[in-house]
C-alpha cells in the first residue's frame, strides 16, 4: 500500500459542509469516477455490460441511479460511471477488465468535484445558478450546463430537494463560492 | 455654402432661414463615368477623394436606404492606427493622418477628437505583444507609448487595480487616437462630394451588373439601368450579397457585432481604454453617454441585433475594469453587420471582370479606415493601380498565403 | 407646510409617514409613493433641467417613459445619476438631488444657453468650433463635455451585488394592466406555467389610475383580487419590480427584477437587482399605451404633464398636481382627467379642446381653441388660450394637462424584425410586421383602448398562444366595464410657435425639426441623428411621434409613408452592474488551481495569472529582494542538480480506440503511425491553413491509447478541432477523445539528479537502459500509487514528468519534496521554467502566435510529405514559403550588460531603422543566469542563413537600441546530450 | 437562441461554439491534381448567404457533439439540426 494521503477537491482532508437555513451544500469526495465510451462496431456489447451493470443504460440526459455502480449520458455512446470511493477506488481498471476491447475507459475521478445539494430552496437557488429547467427537471434527468462559467453535470437524485453537481476539480474553490453565494442570496 | 461660426451667428439672427440642404436629391442620369456603390462612409468618402483628389467627373453613388444608414452610423465611434502588421500599419497611419485634417478639408465639423487610445496589458506575454505592435507603430511613424500601472492609475484612478482578477500590468497608449462622431462623418463627405458635383442618389437599390463579355457595362437598379465606365463596390454588411449578383464567393463572412450606449453621465473617461483580459472597449461621447462594445456575436447573421449572452459578457468586461460604471445605465443597444474577412484584413482591389472594383472585408475595423478607404479606392478607380498604402490588401493573397492576419486566428473570421 | 397637495384615498398608506430628503431639504410621503408623487404632494413641482438649454422641468408623466424628473438618487458609492423620480419608490430616508445644474436647481448658471437658444439650434456644432484646428481638444471640447452628460457617477466602486438567473415557463405576459391579468387568470387557471412580470411595484396598470368600476368592483380591487387568486396558484410567477427589457432570439426574454431598489441598502448577501433569462415558449404583450404630449410654445413648464399623468397622481397616489388644473385635448380623453380632478376636489380653469365640437360639462368650462404659450420661471402659472374665435384668454393654472392621444407600446415588438403599422382610428402606430415569434399582443399596446377591450383581448391572445402548446382554457365571464370608443381629432403641434417641445429632455423643438428638414436630413433616421430627437434616456417614447408628424406634413406625406421608429433594447436603461451579475472583482472569471497551490502557497509563491489557471510564478526565499534572484536561484539550481514544477495546467487529452494513430497522423503534421508503444513522441499541429496551431506530446500507453499533450492556452481549442475532425472528417474511425486534463497531477522533475530523486519515489526500474529519452509507461509510486510517467524535457535537462490521480497530487509534491531533500530540491515556477526554454530555444506561445509555419519555427521538414495531414497542403503555398522566410533564431547581446527585449524589432547593422527594413522581430527573452547575460529568440528573415551577423536590435517604444549577434536559439547544449543522460 | 439538439432537445446556444459554414465539412481530397486550388476555395471562399445557411455548431458546454444547424442569417430561424457525423457520413466521409 501507498502512503500517500489524498485531499478533497476543496483541497481539506475532510469534506466541507455548508448549511443554511433553507439549503445544505455538502461537498461529496466519496466518488470514484470513470468515462465509458463504445468503440466503433461494439456498441451493443458496451450497451449489454453497462445494462448488466447497471440495470439499464442511461440514455441522453439521463442518469441510472444504481448502487453501488451508477452512471449518466454524457455524449453519443458515452457515459459516466460512479461508484463509491471507499470500495471502488479502481473503478477504472475494474471497468476496463469489464468492458475490454468494447469500450474505451478513462479514469476521471481526480477530474471532477462533487457537491449535494438539498433542501428546500435547492430550486430557488438552481434559479440563480443555471439553466437547466430544475422544476420540470425527474429523479433521474442529468443535464450539463454552465455555472458561473464552468462546465457542469446537475443530476437531480431520488429525493425531491436533491441536486448532485458536477464540476471541473481545479475550479472546485470558485464552483463552491458561486454555491454559497447562490445559497445566500436565497436564504 | 460654407459652414463657419459667422456664419452659424448670422443665421440664428435672421431666423435660419438661409440654410440650404447639405445635399441636393437629384435624379439618377443615364450614364456616369463612375458609379460608387453605397452611400456609407466609404463609399461617400470614395467619391468625395475621386472628385477632389483625382479630378474625375461623372461621379455617382448610389444608396439603397438613406445615407450613413450602415455602419458609419453604427459603430462605436473610434479612431486610432495601432496595428502591427507590415499590410495594415502604414495604411492605418495613413488613415489617422487624413483624420487630423479632415474637418477643415471638408468644411464640417466632425467633432474629431484625439483623446488618446490605451490597451490595457494584463500578461507578460501580451506585453511582449504590445512591445513588438508599439515599435511597428513607431517604425511606421506612428505614436505609441507604453504605460505603467502607475502612470494608467493616475490617468484613470477609477479603474479596477485593486481587486482585479487580471490585474492591469501596464498598456499601449496612442495619443493621436481617439473619437470621432460617427454619422457627421457621412455627412460631411456627402456634402463635400455633392458640392464637388457628385450625385447622391437615395433609395436606388442595385439590383444587379450588366456584364458582357466580361466587361462590367453599368448596374441594374430601383430606379432603372444606370450605365457606368467604372463601378466600385463599398457596400459593408452587403459584400457577399451584392457580389453575388456578379457571381462571386468572396473570402469573407458577415457577422453581428454589437454596440452600446449608457445614459449621459457627466464626464468620466477622457480617452478610449480597451480591456487586454475580457471583451470591452469604450469611451465617452461629447454628450455623455459611455460608448463601449466588445466581442462579435459569432454566428453569421444579417439581423443587425445581437443576442443576450454577448450583452452580459461585455458587461462584465465593463464591470472588470470600471466597476464605477455598476450603477450606469445600459440606454439602447444594436448591432451592425460586419464583412468578417479570412484573415480579419480587407480588400481594396480590382475584380477578375473588367470595370468592377471591390472595398470590403472590413470586419469592425471599417470606421477608422473611412478617410483611407476612401482616397486608396479613389486611387484605384482613377489610376486602375493600388494606392502605395493599400498594396497588400488583394483578393489573392489568400491563394498565395500572403495573409495580414494581425490577431493570429486563421481562416476562422469570428474570431478576427 | 407638508403635503399641501395631497388628497384623501388613493392607494398609498397614510399611516405609514416616510421621511426623505431632496436637494437637502426634508419632506414626507408615504408608503406607495414614488419620489415624484410625494415631490408634487409637496408642492414640488421643479425637479430638473434640461440637457442642452438646462431649462426648469418637472415631471412629465406617472411612469418610465418620463423624460424630466431625473435625479441623483442615495450618495456615496450608491448615487445612481438619471433615476426617475416617477418611478422611484419612496423608502425612509431616502435621498435625492437635482442634476445638470451649475449652481443650485433654481437658479442654474447653464440656463444661460437658453439665453441663447437661438444660436445652438439642431446640428449647429456641426458647423463651426473648426477653427484654430487644435482648439478643438483644447477649448470647445472641454466646455462641450462638462456641461454636457446628465447625472454623475459617484466614480467608487459600486458596493452592491447582482444576481442573475434562469426562468422557464410555458407564457410569459409582460405588463399586469387589465390586460396582462386577464391573460394571467386564462392561462393559470389553466395549468400552464405562467410568469406575469410588471415593471411597477404595483400590478394593476392603468387600472390602479382610473375611477371605472370593473363589475362591482373598482380598477384597483379588482386588480387585488385578481393578483390575489393568481398569488394562490404554484403554477403562476408573479414578478412585480420586473422589468422586461428585451425580446431576444426563439423565445428568450431578458428581465430584471428590483430586489432591493426600494430598499434603503439590499440586505446582506442579497442582490439589488437580478437579471432573469426567460425561456418562455409563448409571450403575450400587455405593456399597454402611452399617453401623448401636445407641442405649443413653452410647453415644458414644471406642472405640464400628460393628462393621464395627472389622473395617476391624483387617483392613485392622491396628489394634485397643483390646485387650479387646466386641460389640453385633442380627445375624449383630456376630459376623463377632468372628471377626475373635479370630483377630488380639484379646481378645473379651463378644459381647452382643438375640436369645435367637444362635450360639454356641467362641472367646468370647455374652451374650443389651443393652448398658445404658458408663463412661469420655475413653474407653470398661467396658459394662454387662442380661441376658436381667434380671441385669446389667459388662464391661471399651476398644472396643465397634456392629452393627444395614446401611443401603443409597441416597443417589445420591434426587438427582432417587427415595424409597426398605421393604424387611423386612433392615428397611432400598433404591432405589425413580424413580431418575435411566439409573440402576441393584447389590450392598449395592440390598439384596444378600452378596459373591456383590454380584458377581452388579454383573454384571446392568451387562449390562442395555450392552444397552440395544447392547454384547453375555460371560459370565464369577464367584469362588466368601461368600453368608450377612441374620439380623437390627430393633433399634433400649436402652428406658429417659436420653440414648442417635443424630445423634452433633449430640447428638440418643432423647429429643429423644420430646420432638419430644410437643411436635407429628411428620412427618419437623419431627422433623429441630427436633431438628437428621441435620443434621450426615454428613448422617444413621448416625442418620436410628434416629430414625425411634423416631418410627415412638411414632405406633404402621411406619417406611415414618412416612415416609422422602431425600439431596441432595453425596454428602459439597465444598470451595467446586473448585466453583469456577480462576475465582478476577483469572480470575473473562475479560477483554476493546480495540485500543488495550496503547498505552493504555504512556501510563500508568487501566483500569476495563466488563463484561468494561477500558476506559481515563482518561490521567494529569506533574503531575496528581486524576482530576478528567486528566478535564477530557480534556474541554476534545477540544471546543477534538480527542480521540480506543476505543469498540471497542460492539457492532455486521452486518445484511445483502434483507428488512435491513425488519427493522430492526420491532426499532427509529422507521423505517428510508427510510434512505439512505450514511447512518446514531440507533435506540431497545423491548423488547416498551414499555421501551427499548438504543439505538445503524445505518449502511446498501448497500441490502441495515446495520451497527448497540449499548451495550457489551447488545451480547448485543440480538443474542439480534435473533436472536429473525428466526427465531421473521419466520422468512421474508431477513435474516442475525453479530456483528463484536471484528472491528473503532473510534476516535471528536471535536473541531472531527478532520476536518482524519482527512483525514491517510482515503484519500477528508471535506469536510462529500462527508461530511457521519450519513453512513457503506466506505473505506480510510493508503493503502489496508480501513476504514469514520461521521459521528456522542456528543460533541456534529464528531465520527467509524473503524473498520479489530482487527490493525491497534494501528497506527491511533498513527497517529492521530502525524497530531493538529500540532492537540495528546488522547486521552480513558470519564470524559470521560462528561462530553461529559452535557453533551449523551444517554442511556446510567443513564438506559436497564429502567423508562424513549421518553416518559420525551424520545423519545415517535420511536415511529412508521406501523408495528408490537417494543413499540409496549405502550407505548401508560395508565400508562406519564400525564400527569405522568417526563421527561428536566437539574440544575443554583443555587450554582455545590454538588455534585448522581446517585441524588439531587428534592423541590419548598418541600414535605416525604419518599417520598411525591418528584418524580423524577438520572441521571448530573460536573463540567463547560465550565460550570465540576457539573451532572446526570435523570428529573422532568412535567419537560418544568418548566424553570426551582426544586427541591431531596436525598440523606440521602451528606448532601447542595441547591438546583437544572430546565434542558434539553442544557447545550453545543442547537442542535447543532457536530456539523454 | 435555442438550437434544438437532435438528442438533447432545446439547449442555449450559449452552451455552444461557432464554426460557421458546414462545407468544412467537405475537405478536398489532398491527392487530387487540383488540391492546391480545392483546398484554396475549402478553406477561404463562403457562400455567406442572406438566408438559409447550413453551419457546425459544437456542444461545447454539453455532449460535444458538432451538430449541422439549417438557420436563417436573416431571421435566426432555425429549421433543422442534424448530427454532424451523420451529415459527414451522408456526404461520403469515411476513415
Amino acid at each position: 500500500m501507498h502512503d500517500l494521503i489524498s485531499t478533497t477537491a476543496l483541497g481539506g482532508t475532510e469534506p466541507q459542509i455548508n448549511t443554511f437555513p433553507h439549503v445544505t451544500i455538502t461537498e461529496n469526495d466519496g466518488v470514484a469516477l470513470a468515462s465509458v465510451a463504445a468503440r466503433m462496431g461494439h456498441e451493443k456489447a458496451c450497451h449489454a455490460a453497462l445494462k448488466k451493470l447497471l440495470g439499464a443504460v442511461p440514455g441522453p440526459g439521463r442518469a441510472q441511479l444504481h448502487d453501488p455502480e451508477a452512471g449518466f449520458w454524457m455524449g453519443p455512446d458515452q457515459w459516466m460511471i460512479g461508484a463509491p470511493k471507499a470500495s471502488h477506488e479502481l473503478l477504472a481498471d475494474t471497468l476496463k477488465d469489464l468492458l475490454g476491447d468494447a469500450a474505451s475507459v478513462t479514469e476521471q475521478s481526480g477530474a471532477w468535484v462533487c457537491f449535494d445539494i438539498t433542501g428546500p430552496a435547492m430550486p430557488e437557488m438552481c434559479e440563480r445558478l443555471c439553466g437547466v429547467p430544475i422544476r420540470q427537471m425527474q429523479s433521474g434527468d442529468a443535464q450539463r450546463t454552465v455555472i458561473h462559467q464552468l462546465g457542469c453535470f446537475v443530476i437531480r437524485r431520488e429525493a425531491d430537494d436533491h441536486i448532485r453537481v458536477f464540476g471541473p476539480r481545479a475550479s472546485a474553490a470558485t464552483l463552491h463560492h458561486a454555491l454559497i453565494t447562490a445559497a445566500k442570496s436565497v436564504a | 455654402m460654407r459652414y463657419s461660426g459667422f456664419k452659424v451667428i448670422k443665421e440664428a439672427l435672421t431666423g435660419h432661414k438661409g440654410w440650404k440642404p447639405a445635399w441636393r436629391d437629384p435624379e439618377p442620369q443615364a450614364h456616369y463615368d463612375i458609379i460608387i456603390i453605397g452611400g456609407g462612409g466609404h463609399g461617400l468618402a470614395t467619391a468625395y477623394y475621386l472628385a477632389k483628389e483625382y479630378k474625375q467627373k461623372r461621379i455617382a453613388v448610389l444608396e439603397k436606404g438613406w445615407i450613413g444608414g450602415g455602419n458609419v452610423g453604427r459603430n462605436t465611434t473610434i479612431i486610432r492606427s495601432n496595428y502591427l502588421l507590415d499590410g495594415n500599419e502604414p495604411f492605418y497611419e495613413f488613415s489617422l493622418k487624413l483624420w487630423e485634417g479632415l474637418e477643415q478639408d471638408f468644411n464640417y465639423n466632425a467633432m474629431i477628437s484625439q483623446r488618446g487610445i490605451l490597451n490595457l496589458i494584463h500578461s507578460d506575454a501580451q506585453r511582449d505583444a504590445f512591445v513588438r505592435r508599439g515599435n511597428a507603430m513607431m517604425l511606421n511613424g506612428a505614436d505609441a507609448e507604453m504605460l505603467t500601472t502607475e502612470q494608467i492609475k493616475k490617468r484613470y484612478p477609477f479603474l479596477n487595480t485593486e481587486d482585479a482578477r487580471f490585474p492591469i500590468k501596464g498598456g499601449l497608449a496612442q495619443h493621436r487616437g481617439g473619437t470621432v462622431r460617427h454619422d457627421a462623418v457621412a455627412w460631411g463627405y456627402a456634402r463635400g462630394a455633392d458640392s464637388r458635383g457628385v450625385d447622391i442618389i437615395q433609395n436606388c437599390e442595385v439590383t444587379g451588373f450588366r456584364i458582357e463579355n466580361g466587361k462590367c457595362l453599368g448596374v441594374e437598379t430601383s430606379r432603372g439601368f444606370i450605365g457606368a465606365g467604372k463601378v466600385g463596390c463599398a457596400v459593408a454588411g452587403s459584400s457577399s450579397r451584392l457580389m453575388s449578383k456578379a457571381d462571386m464567393r468572396l473570402p469573407m463572412e458577415s457577422h453581428v457585432l454589437q454596440a452600446f450606449v449608457s445614459e449621459g453621465l457627466k464626464p468620466v473617461l477622457p480617452g478610449v481604454i480597451t480591456f487586454g483580459a475580457g471583451h470591452f472597449y469604450c469611451s465617452q461621447s461629447d454628450k455623455g453617454g459611455l460608448v463601449f462594445g466588445g466581442d462579435l456575436d459569432g454566428y453569421n447573421s444579417y439581423a443587425q441585433r445581437g443576442n443576450l449572452p454577448v450583452v452580459e459578457d461585455v458587461c462584465e468586461g465593463g464591470m472588470a475594469i470600471l466597476p464605477a460604471i455598476g450603477r450606469a445605465r445600459l440606454l439602447r443597444m444594436w448591432g451592425g453587420i460586419m464583412d468578417m474577412s479570412m484573415d480579419g484584413s480587407p480588400i481594396i482591389d480590382r475584380t477578375h471582370i473588367d470595370g468592377l472594383y471591390f472595398n470590403g472585408g472590413w470586419c469592425y475595423g471599417g470606421f477608422k479606415a473611412t478617410p483611407a478607404s476612401g482616397f486608396c479606392f479613389a486611387h484605384l478607380l482613377a489610376k486602375d493601380e493600388p494606392h502605395p498604402t493599400a498594396t497588400a490588401y488583394r483578393f489573392n493573397r489568400f491563394e498565395k498565403g500572403l495573409m495580414i492576419d494581425e490577431k493570429g486566428m486563421g481562416n476562422q473570421p469570428n474570431l478576427h | 407646510m407638508s403635503q399641501v397637495n395631497r388628497l384623501s384615498g388613493g392607494q398609498i398608506d397614510t399611516g405609514q409617514t416616510l421621511q426623505f430628503k431632496f436637494d437637502g431639504k426634508s419632506f414626507t410621503g408615504h408608503t406607495g409613493d414614488t419620489l415624484a408623487s410625494a415631490l408634487l404632494a409637496n408642492g414640488v413641482r421643479l425637479m430638473g433641467r434640461s440637457f442642452k438649454y438646462h431649462r426648469p422641468r418637472g415631471a412629465l408623466t406617472a411612469g418610465s417613459e418620463e423624460p424630466n424628473a431625473l435625479v441623483e438618487l442615495r450618495s456615496g458609492a450608491r448615487q445612481e445619476p438619471n433615476t426617475r423620480a416617477t418611478t422611484t419608490e419612496l423608502f425612509d430616508g431616502l435621498l435625492a438631488n437635482s442634476q445638470n445644474k451649475l449652481g443650485s436647481l433654481k437658479f442654474d448658471l447653464l440656463s444661460i444657453n437658453d439665453r441663447f437658444s437661438n444660436f445652438l439650434s439642431a446640428g449647429f456644432y456641426y458647423k463651426t468650433f473648426m477653427w484654430p484646428a487644435a482648439f478643438w481638444e483644447k477649448v470647445y471640447e472641454p466646455i462641450i463635455r462638462n456641461a454636457a452628460g446628465l447625472g454623475s457617477l459617484s466614480l467608487q466602486d459600486d458596493p452592491d451585488v447582482y444576481d442573475k438567473g434562469f426562468l422557464h415557463c410555458d407564457l410569459l405576459i409582460i405588463g399586469a394592466g387589465p390586460a396582462g391579468l386577464a391573460a394571467a387568470l386564462t392561462a393559470g387557471r389553466a395549468g400552464a406555467d405562467v410568469i406575469l412580470a410588471d415593471e411597477d411595484f404595483r400590478m394593476g396598470g392603468r387600472l390602479n389610475s382610473e375611477t371605472f368600476a370593473l363589475g362591482d368592483h373598482s380598477g384597483a380591487d379588482w386588480a387585488d383580487a385578481t393578483v390575489a387568486e393568481l398569488a394562490a396558484l404554484p403554477n403562476v410567477r408573479l414578478m412585480a419590480r420586473t422589468t422586461v427589457i428585451g425580446a431576444f432570439d426563439h423565445g428568450i426574454y431578458g428581465a430584471v427584477e428590483r430586489v432591493s431598489d426600494h430598499l434603503p441598502t439590499p440586505e446582506a448577501n442579497k442582490p439589488r437587482q437580478i437579471l432573469w433569462r426567460i425561456y418562455t415558449k409563448r409571450t403575450v404583450l400587455a405593456a399597454g399605451a402611452i399617453e401623448r404630449p401636445i407641442a405649443f410654445e413653452n410647453n415644458d413648464r414644471p406642472g405640464i404633464m400628460l393628462g393621464s399623468a395627472l389622473r395617476t397622481y391624483a387617483n392613485r397616489f392622491a396628489v394634485a398636481a397643483d390646485k387650479r388644473v387646466a386641460i389640453f385635448t385633442n380627445n375624449d380623453d383630456g376630459h376623463r382627467t377632468a372628471a377626475d380632478l373635479h370630483a377630488r376636489g380639484v379646481k378645473i380653469a379651463a378644459v381647452v379642446d382643438v375640436r369645435p365640437d367637444a362635450p360639454r360639462s356641467t362641472d367646468y368650462e370647455v374652451l374650443h381653441g389651443e393652448v398658445v404659450n404658458t408663463k412661469g420661471r420655475l413653474g407653470l402659472t398661467f396658459a394662454e388660450v387662442r380661441l376658436g374665435d381667434g380671441s385669446t384668454r389667459t388662464l391661471e393654472c399651476g398644472a396643465l394637462g397634456m392629452s393627444g392621444g395614446w401611443n401603443p407600446n409597441v416597443h417589445m415588438t420591434c426587438h427582432q424584425r417587427g415595424r409597426p403599422t398605421w393604424n387611423n382610428d386612433i392615428a397611432a402606430f400598433v404591432p405589425g410586421g413580424e413580431l418575435p415569434p411566439g409573440m402576441s399582443v393584447a389590450g392598449a399596446a395592440n390598439g384596444d383602448l378600452s378596459t373591456a377591450g383590454a380584458l377581452t383581448g388579454g383573454v384571446a391572445a392568451t387562449t390562442a398562444a395555450l392552444k397552440e402548446l395544447g392547454f384547453k382554457t375555460k371560459k370565464h365571464t369577464l367584469p362588466q366595464t368601461e368600453d368608450a370608443p377612441v374620439n380623437l381629432t390627430p393633433y399634433w403641434y400649436v402652428e406658429g410657435c417659436k420653440r414648442a417641445w417635443l424630445d423634452q429632455q433633449n430640447d428638440v423643438t418643432v423647429k429643429d425639426v423644420q430646420l432638419s428638414h430644410q437643411e436635407g436630413f429628411r428620412s427618419v433616421e437623419h431627422l433623429k441623428r441630427y436633431t438628437t430627437l428621441g435620443m434621450a434616456t426615454d428613448q422617444g417614447k413621448t416625442s418620436n411621434m410628434g416629430g414625425l408628424a411634423i416631418m410627415a406634413e412638411l414632405a406633404g406625406k402621411t406619417i406611415p409613408e414618412v416612415g416609422t421608429t422602431i425600439f431596441r433594447p432595453p425596454y428602459t436603461p439597465t444598470a451595467i452592474g446586473v448585466l453583469a451579475g456577480r462576475h465582478t472583482g476577483q469572480d470575473f472569471h473562475p479560477k483554476r488551481l493546480t495540485p500543488s497551490h495550496k503547498w505552493a502557497t504555504e512556501q510563500g509563491a508568487v501566483f500569476v495569472e495563466v488563463g484561468n489557471w494561477l500558476r506559481a510564478q515563482w518561490f521567494p526565499r529569506a533574503g531575496e529582494t528581486t524576482w530576478r534572484q528567486s528566478v535564477d536561484r530557480e534556474v541554476l539550481a534545477t540544471r546543477k542538480s534538480v527542480g521540480v514544477c506543476d505543469v498540471t495546467t497542460l492539457g492532455k487529452i486521452d486518445v484511445q480506440g483502434a483507428d488512435a494513430a491513425a488519427f493522430l497522423n492526420k491532426v499532427y503534421c509529422n507521423g505517428f503511425a510508427k510510434l512505439a508503444v512505450g514511447k512518446t513522441r514531440y507533435g506540431l499541429m497545423l491548423r488547416e491553413d498551414g499555421i501551427a496551431m499548438d504543439d505538445g506530446t503524445a505518449g502511446r500507453l498501448a497500441e490502441d491509447h495515446f495520451v497527448v499533450t497540449t499548451t495550457t492556452a489551447n488545451a480547448l481549442p485543440v480538443y474542439r478541432h480534435m473533436e472536429f475532425v473525428r466526427q465531421c472528417l473521419f466520422p468512421d474511425m474508431d477513435v474516442q477523445l475525453i479530456s483528463t486534463t484536471e484528472a491528473w497531477a503532473q510534476y516535471a522533475v528536471a535536473g541531472p539528479n531527478s532520476r536518482k530523486l524519482l527512483e525514491k519515489i517510482v515503484d519500477q526500474d528508471i535506469s536510462n537502459d529500462a527508461f530511457p529519452f521519450m519513453a512513457c509507461m503506466n506505473t505506480t509510486v510510493c508503493g503502489g500509487l496508480r501513476a504514469r510517467l514520461f521521459r521528456i524535457s522542456f528543460s533541456g535537462e534529464l528531465a520527467y514528468e509524473i503524473a498520479v490521480p489530482t487527490a493525491y497530487g497534494d501528497a506527491l509534491m511533498r513527497k517529492i519534496i521530502e525524497a530531493g531533500a538529500e540532492f537540495d530540491v528546488t522547486p521552480y515556477g513558470t519564470e524559470a521554467l521560462g528561462v530553461m526554454r529559452i535557453e533551449k530555444g523551444h517554442a511556446a506561445g510567443n513564438e506559436l502566435n497564429g502567423t508562424t509555419t513549421a518553416l518559420n519555427l525551424g520545423m519545415g521538414r517535420m511536415v511529412s510529405k508521406a501523408k495528408d495531414s490537417i494543413g499540409s497542403k496549405l502550407s505548401e503555398r508560395e508565400g508562406l514559403n519564400t525564400a527569405d522566410a522568417l526563421a527561428q533564431v536566437g539574440i544575443k547581446p554583443i555587450d554582455p550588460n545590454d538588455p534585448v527585449p522581446a517585441g524588439a524589432h531587428l534592423m541590419k547593422a548598418d541600414g535605416p531603422v525604419d518599417a520598411a527594413h525591418d528584418q524580423g522581430y524577438a520572441t521571448s527573452a530573460c536573463f540567463s543566469p547560465n550565460l550570465g547575460h540576457a539573451i532572446a529568440i526570435g523570428f529573422l528573415k532568412d535567419g537560418a542563413n544568418r548566424m553570426g551577423e551582426k544586427m541591431r536590435l531596436v525598440s523606440p517604444l521602451t528606448g532601447v537600441d542595441v547591438n546583437v549577434e544572430i546565434v542558434s536559439a539553442h544557447f545550453i547544449d545543442p547537442e542535447g546530450e543532457r536530456l539523454r543522460a | 437562441m435555442i438550437i434544438e439538439h437532435p438528442l438533447l432537445g432545446p439547449r442555449d446556444s450559449a452552451e455552444f461554439t461557432y464554426m460557421g459554414d458546414a462545407r468544412l465539412i467537405d475537405r478536398p481530397d489532398a491527392s487530387s491534381e487540383t488540391a492546391a486550388r480545392d483546398f484554396y476555395e475549402y478553406g477561404y471562399l463562403r457562400e455567406n448567404p442572406a438566408g438559409w445557411h447550413d453551419e457546425l455548431w459544437f456542444h461545447e458546454a454539453g455532449d460535444r457533439s458538432w451538430l449541422v444547424v439549417t438557420r436563417n442569417t436573416l431571421t435566426h430561424e432555425i429549421s433543422k439540426v442534424e448530427m454532424a457525423r451523420d451529415v459527414a457520413r451522408s456526404r461520403g466521409r469515411s476513415k
